[in-house]
């Protein structure tokens, strides 16, 4: 395998630009380091993230810096272009990504692996997203194996969504077994999903 | 490559020796075994092994060394005897079919071997196109679309999704995981696994806590237990670190990493 | 709402620049024209995407054309640093399901029985789930025999993923009548897919 290194700071400075530019979570120092097989101090990925934020200081996207780490996004004044991108917003989510959503709710902090584990297949990358800009899931931490995968769960909002002060709202399965026994209506049944 | 002792047995009787046509380390035997994809893959296995032509196979020599593999098959992983004992069925026929003399009716009828060749040859160029489409790079796998952030301004309304939406997806999940067939979340456990993500994210905006920072007494006994439960729960699944320096100091809480 | 028009062509760059690296699918000219409540000329837009690219030209993303339309991708030098942010979300499929989706793309439109037959074994139910989890594959119609066995083909999501425009850019597959293939060594076997 020829891994390249990169042979000069302008070389990590475009390494660090292409994975902020293609991830739409902030990424901390730790995720920035762990790019590079050789170590760079942080204080080199300061200085390189400050002449990122220089290079785009007048461009289309704005390098900023949130409470979880660092993250381009497009500057406030395109929002209104942008918006109009995505106008017909689907009527439904996908069986996937309720699927998705029940799994992180009830099993919550999951990893997207252990999500995979559970319904048997490999997860289409968009699943997530569109959970995360519904604002339903979160990250709330990584967990310590090989690759420190994100640990997901449901935020605040989704609470507020759903109607509910605490999962402890969510129908426990036990009792769904149960009320499903009593009444087995044929709505429950066919639901399509 | 895995150490694993041969334990194959055929008809009953454990073999310390491997036939001799067959040029397999005996430790690989199993995985060897499980790397075919089925009989095609098998039967092409066994045809560029020994360099036979593939437009004149030997029936008799390939379906012989054919048996051979299917046996040790069964002998170690009898699921996967189904489609390689139908292969063997077919072998055995074209073998006959090609051996006995052909009556004088039938002589213009087209080599017996003709199907199976031509199967064969398909199957070997999608097993390459498969390679070739696992060597692209793709997106999730060589590709990294851009993806970056922005505001969202919602000019539709998103989906509507109900509690009975949520709940239905839950239930599909553990009637096909069959693993989960019979498992059942409580509201207790759900309690512990929505305080998990109240810690993790408590100690994301501080880093170290004091054990009692988590609890907050206000909440009543069942809550504290609960957030007890949670605690433990986060440090079995190896996600929290708890440390004392000494006995009766202040006990901390922090995430489990190593690099820190 | 105040939403400023784009006042000049470095403007409606800018709007296009944003767009392409803020969303992970493919953008089509019809939704470029979407961005904007003026009319802009598709040649405009191609100019526009023409200037884009000479200005990433030796930069960390670039520019790609796909099947459904334009994208920024990271440069592929890049792909071996990225792997090391996320190796949780490189997607790996077993042989399986790569020697399936081989039938599909090449063969299409295939039936379920098509596959087996050409594969010489029965199918795991989770293979076809795989790649229609992934929107690679979709059911385009019936066969008209008994059973009415679904046709499966290729969606141009399977193109995006693969970098490329149409089927005809996939590698051309092997005659084996004419040409002979050196066996793979036993090395080559074991390794696991």
């Amino acid at each position: 395998m020829t891994i390249k290194l990169p042979a000069s700071i302008a070389d990590l400075k475009q390494v660090l630009e292409a994975a902020l530019l293609t991830t739409n979570q902030p990424l901390s120092l730790d995720d920035m380091t762990r790019l590079f097989v050789e170590r760079v101090e942080r204080t080199s990925l300061r200085m390189l993230l400050d002449e990122l934020k220089q290079d785009w200081a007048s461009r289309s996207m704005e390098l900023v810096q949130v409470a979880t780490g660092y993250r381009f996004q497009a500057r406030a004044e395109y929002a209104p272009f942008l918006a109009r991108l995505n106008p017909e917003r689907q009527l439904k989510y996908s069986r996937a990504v309720m699927e998705t959503l029940a799994i992180i709710a009830y099993r919550q902090p999951v990893t997207r692996g252990d999500i995979e584990q559970i319904r048997g297949v490999t997860m289409n990358p968009t699943i997530m997203r569109q959970l995360q800009e519904r604002d339903w899931i979160d990250v709330v931490g990584q967990r310590d194996v090989p690759g420190r995968p994100s640990l997901y769960a449901t935020t605040k909002h989704f609470l507020d969504d759903f109607n509910i002060v605490s999962l402890t709202e969510l129908p426990a399965m036990a009792d769904f077994a149960q009320q499903e026994i009593a009444f087995p209506t044929d709505d429950e049944v066919f639901i399509k999903t | 490559m895995i150490d694993v002792p041969l334990q194959a047995k055929i008809k009953g009787e454990a073999f310390t020796e491997l036939p001799q046509n067959l040029y397999i380390p005996p430790d690989a035997l199993e995985v060897y075994l499980e790397s075919f994809e089925g009989p095609l893959d098998l039967l092409l296995y066994l045809i560029r092994k020994h360099n036979l032509d593939i437009l004149d196979i030997p029936m008799a020599e390939l379906t012989r060394q054919y048996m051979v593999y299917v046996e040790k098959m069964q002998a170690i992983k009898l699921e996967l005897a189904g489609d390689y004992l139908l292969m063997s069925a077919m072998l055995i026929e074209i073998k006959s079919r090609y051996l006995l003399p052909k009556p004088a009716e039938i002589e213009t009828e087209q080599d017996p071997r003709a199907d199976l060749v031509r199967r064969l040859m398909e199957y070997e160029s999608i097993k390459l196109a498969a390679e070739n489409l696992d060597g692209m790079a793709k997106v999730g796998n060589g590709i990294t679309v851009a993806s970056a952030y922005y505001q969202h301004i919602s000019q539709v309304k998103p989906p509507e999704v109900s509690l009975d939406d949520l709940t239905e997806a839950w239930r599909n999940v553990l009637n096909r995981a069959s693993h989960f067939k019979h498992h059942k979340v409580s509201r207790a456990e759900l309690s512990v696994r929505e305080h998990m993500s109240l810690i993790l994210r408590q100690l994301q905006a501080e880093p170290v806590l004091e054990f009692w920072q988590v609890f907050d007494l206000a909440d009543g006994i069942p809550k504290l237990v609960v957030c007890f439960l949670a605690i433990l729960e986060l440090a079995r699944e190896g996600l929290l670190r708890i440390t004392q320096q000494a006995a009766f100091s202040p006990i901390y809480l922090q995430i489990n990493r190593h690099d820190d």
